[in-house]
């Protein structure tokens, strides 16, 4: 029997089937406990697992991160909820320096089985300090995995799968599908870290989309289709570590790529994947790689402009078919 | 001792009138958000007037103020005008951050509001600069930092104020602590005692019924007196109340917190009506006087919201516009 | 008359000169003053300006970085001095969700004309926590200019331009170069931001580098003259803002390039670069775009594996030439 | 009352031993220094030893404890062996961390000793967070914090100490106050009282000599009593004072501090000297015991030096392993 469940149910599902499975994944962060979140996410795990399980903090990311991080060094595996992603920047010393880092300092003596929950995306008129994407800063950063769940059964799948990996990972799901739902399956499974998705097979141009931009690649891919045109879509679902040959196979099968990704377009995810796809198919490439992130702009408040920031499934359509049909997106 | 002034019967009109005018603002904002007209949402002021009205009396423009995510309180009192601040909160080229703002980043530059700020605590350092320029720049501005008792678990706070300690800084922390940082109990959340955390870096640390405007005032007046001499920094507990959710959203907060509890605060402890009755007691204004000002402001702010509403958006050019600021030369 | 200054000393003249001419800059940081900084950067400066404009601050980098964003909104110009760029982490929130974002935000009303100096740079031999080049992570935040100083001619033009900003501007000094001397004009002079510099021209390949790594891509391209391959050596000298034309013309011209950067690889700077400039480039290059980062691992202590993190002339070379050779660097 | 041991004559050796290692230690890495063996610089502890030594004699093995910049001293103290200690800090592969520390990040799990840290205050969550591990696990192990007074400054601490008082952690936050943060007074950059701070947050505080290895030991053993209780956290304030430079490169030095103050302290207040003569005079150990003792140890630490400056260096396939730990299955 199939089932539907939202990415919040998901998501609330995969910590309570590892919390049961083992006694030392435990919730920390603000507002976990009785509210759930302010999402509501994490709804009726306090009533299961009690506070001691399900911590709430005070307003203190830096402080509970590096927590997190002791706990997690000394035998514990900490699932750090992280209210919104732009408070990353907050916890960017403990995640980065001391997470990051402790494996390979201590020549792999200690391990920091952590998890870092948070989100990304913007349209949600909560103006600039609560709409970011930041994945592409943790991926820079050696040390750190990061998953980039893009729909219900992704971010469920993942999630158990980074509670159990002994490394950091921070894991970024999208604000705006929590009541996206999918086909959950009720049997237990597991999403591997680093095995791309081909989301829907095509011969004419690889559509390479993380998140939040899974959806709006299917939706392009649809326009294109109407058109004759055949569109791959390939969601990377970790970009590190990141399936570079499932990729690269498709470029070299359709010789033309676009990478999308709601993070920043400058020094962010496109232009990693791009720049790889370049690289190393550049004999098979048709057409230049076309990156499409959000602009390179503090997200603003008004709807009007905010909506303007972030690919759209007709923007990508246009630019693939300017691809496909060998028309110049930026000029000779 | 520094000179302060007692305030007079105007100064008792304009806080009675500020106070109204931010319990009508939030109610107008309320209902733009019920009605749907509102992009996101909004953290409501509305129980807290006593506060910002009693603390920005005491200020003048050229005073420094930081704002919250809660903050349209401290802009009203600073000064702000009803249009732009609704036109702000529907993301109209006419509001004071031209939309881009929204509720959680409105500023009033020119009233010496530096911004409301969503990240808790984030102003913290910005207030404590502000009174850094003051002092570098020669001046007797003072910075008042306005966040809430959520907020003193940033360790922010404890880096800045040491350093305006040491520095003697012009600077007012202003702590409104009303009990909640979002669906969490303050005593859940906060070990010890504030105002120990404060004296700790050697700041005079005080605590004041945050529903009481003239205690706020007189208090606010005497410490901005002593900032200006060079006595700041200096820290204030301020005990007050939010009556609505944590933000416009939250509705069902049982939860939480009682409707006792609420009802208490809200019959009891109203900034407003209690203030009211003092004036009227003490025979500084009339019953139709009050009631004249409260309606005159209603009718002020459905004007505003009804011409923020027809206002229109900025032009989409203006997406990559403010990114960088320009550069003379 | 020419002379010559170290990078050091001549960080210190804009400085000083700068301070001397507008009366709002001051310096604030950890040991600045008396002690002048671990690397003896501002000596003397305290002696100058006195302890008002060369202010010693506690251990506080988040602390120190919020008021000077509150100094620079209300009418100074604060140089805040991040004693290592690996602090970065500390004050990521108060330069990002603050100070970048305080104008857009304001629709334009407020300024923050700041500039964090800090450095980068590994093989000094100071481990994961004191070799990080980071300068990708504030480039890809909008609001923020980053520049990348590569000589201690460059180090003072660039600085005094920064300090002149209205906006907040980063600037890396390469630590291992403190010392390395440049001629430095005795007049006045400033380097305006997004103006590539072409550091050697060249035929056959462009060599795109930053900062450190444009002295490894001159001693390349040393390398390759001597076989007769005639490398052009581009130093963007600001990433935000980017001369991107002066890179695609010299692409243009020589229809191969390398991207030569310090920061981590992935999902950095050389991506950035590489896929801009296979994106609009396209029709012109005759080999894929290589780039060259640190590697993608937190810097070890130990100098035999640290000194193999870093790019060298010779890799840098050696991948020049095969690209010329039309050899293969990753397989076809 | 939980029940404290009070030392023994074994004890007070096995500290005037420790002590006499650390002090062997760091001449011994200061000499690789100063023959340009050393890669990079390094942060002497000497001066410092009894904080080390008094405090880890009073924990086990199993009790965790974080260290700093300056933190040769904590894992000797701890119980690390020489060897794996000088060839951590010459990079090589029989290092505590196979070379990839170095001084700034040495470690030794098997002794509980989570790493040094180049971050100033950079270890405070993770001490804490080994305190909320044994609670969760339902262990009575205790976790240390060393820091130094510049890092009282970091906000960190703060938000770890408010959760540790919240959630009665077993963690002691160990404060070595050496006078000095680089080349800056302790008093230029810290505005009020340490222990007050602490005290703000409802942590009972104390003030130790820390150049007096039995009186750091018996408050140790009472806190970690008391922590294993579930009495915690507490803070420690240490007085002490480092003898050389904040790093090996530190030389000259008197536009921060004066000979004579230097000198005074070697003098007057040294750790090793000081309880050496005591030993003496309770008759705990005779002049040729004690310089047995200490001869024994330098003949250690040389041979330990002889044996890592031949010891190899990692292979270069090493550079990219350990940035990810392996899963299972
Ligand atoms: C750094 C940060 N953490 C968390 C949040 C989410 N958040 C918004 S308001 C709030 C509660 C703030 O409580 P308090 O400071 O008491 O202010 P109040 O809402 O009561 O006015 C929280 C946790 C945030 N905006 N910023
Ligand atoms: C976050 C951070 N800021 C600055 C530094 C540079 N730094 C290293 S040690 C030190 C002084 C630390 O003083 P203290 O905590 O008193 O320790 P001590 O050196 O006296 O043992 C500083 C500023 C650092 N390593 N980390
Ligand atoms: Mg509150
Ligand atoms: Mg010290």
């Amino acid at each position: 029997m199939t089932r539907e469940l939202t990415l919040s149910k998901a998501v609330n599902e995969a910590l309570a089937e590892e919390m049961r499975r083992d006694e030392t994944v435990f919730i920390i962060g603000e507002d976990v406990a009785e509210a759930g979140t302010p999402f509501k996410i994490l709804s009726g795990l306090v009533e299961e697992f009690g506070t001691d399980r399900v911590m709430d903090t005070p307003i203190a990311e830096p402080g509970f991160m590096g927590i997190a991080v002791g706990a997690a060094i000394t035998g514990t595996r900490p699932v750090v909820d992280l209210m919104f992603g732009d408070f990353l920047y907050l916890v960017m010393d403990q995640l980065c320096n001391q997470a990051a880092k402790t494996h390979y300092m201590s020549g792999g003596k200690l391990n920091v089985p952590l998890v870092l929950r948070t989100n990304l995306g913007a349209t949600r008129r909560s103006a600039a300090q609560h709409s970011q994407s930041l994945h592409a800063l943790v991926a820079h950063v050696p040390g750190l995995k990061v998953a980039l769940p893009s729909s219900a059964y992704e971010a469920k799948g993942l999630l158990k799968t980074a509670i159990r990996d002994n490394n950091p990972v921070v894991i970024f799901e999208d604000k705006l599908m929590y009541q996206d739902t999918a086909v959950v399956p009720e049997e237990e499974y597991l999403i591997p870290f680093g095995v791309a998705n081909i989301k829907r097979e095509g011969r004419d141009i690889t559509l390479v989309a993380t998140s939040s931009m899974v959806q709006v690649a299917e939706a392009a891919a649809d326009i294109l289709a109407a058109e004759g045109i055949s569109a791959e879509v390939i969601d990377p679902r970790t970009i590190v570590p990141l399936d570079e040959d499932t990729i690269l196979n498709s470029v070299r099968k359709t010789s033309r790529a676009m990478v999308i990704d709601e993070g920043h377009q400058s020094f962010g995810v496109t232009g990693e994947i791009a720049s790889r796809i370049s690289e190393k198919a550049f004999y098979h490439l048709d057409a230049p790689v076309i990156r499409m992130g959000a602009m390179d702009v503090p997200v603003p408040f008004s709807p009007v402009l905010e909506d303007i920031t972030v690919p759209t499934a007709q923007g990508v359509a246009d630019n693939a078919r300017k691809l496909v049909r060998g028309e110049l997106v930026h000029g000779a | 001792m520094p000179k302060i002034t007692k305030p007079n019967n105007d100064d008792y009109i304009r806080m009675y009138t500020q106070m109204v005018r931010i319990r009508a603002f939030e109610d107008n904002a309320n209902q733009l958000y019920l009605s749907a007209k509102m992009p996101g949402l909004t953290h409501m002021y509305t129980g807290q007037e006593a506060v910002a009205v009693g603390i920005c009396e005491a200020l003048e423009d050229r005073d420094k103020i930081t704002s919250t995510h809660r903050g349209h309180g401290h802009c009203v009192a600073k000064g702000a005008d009803f249009k732009q601040m609704f036109c702000e909160l529907l993301g109209k080229e006419e509001g004071y951050c031209r939309g881009k703002g929204g509720s959680m980043h409105i500023a009033d530059q020119s009233h010496g509001n530096l911004g409301a700020n969503a990240i808790v605590g984030g102003s913290m350092g910005i207030a404590t600069g502000a009174a850094l320029t003051a002092k570098k720049l020669g001046k007797d501005d003072v910075a008042v930092c306005f966040f809430g008792d959520g907020a003193t678990a940033q360790g922010l706070w404890y880096e800045v104020m040491n350093m305006a300690a040491l520095w003697h800084l012009p600077v007012i922390y202003a702590c409104e602590n009303n009990g909640y940082s979002e669906y969490t109990k303050t005593d859940e959340i906060a070990a010890g005692s504030l105002t120990s955390r404060a004296e700790a870096f050697g700041i005079e640390a005080f605590q004041v019924d945050g529903q009481d405007v003239l205690a706020v005032n007189k208090l606010t007046q005497q410490l901005v007196a002593r900032c200006r001499n060079g006595e700041g920094p200096f820290f204030i507990e301020l005990e007050t109340y939010r009556y609505h959710g944590h933000h416009v959203g939250d509705i069902n907060r049982e939860y939480y917190r009682s409707r006792d509890e609420e009802a208490a605060w809200r019959e009891k402890r109203d900034p407003i009506t209690n203030f009211g009755n003092w004036l009227l007691k003490e025979g500084v204004a009339e019953d139709t006087e009050l009631s004249e000002i409260r309606n005159a402001i209603n009718a002020d702010a459905e004007a505003a919201v009804a011409y923020a509403l027809d206002a229109h958006y900025p032009d989409l050019s203006e997406v990559d516009m403010h990114v960088f600021a320009a550069n003379s030369g």
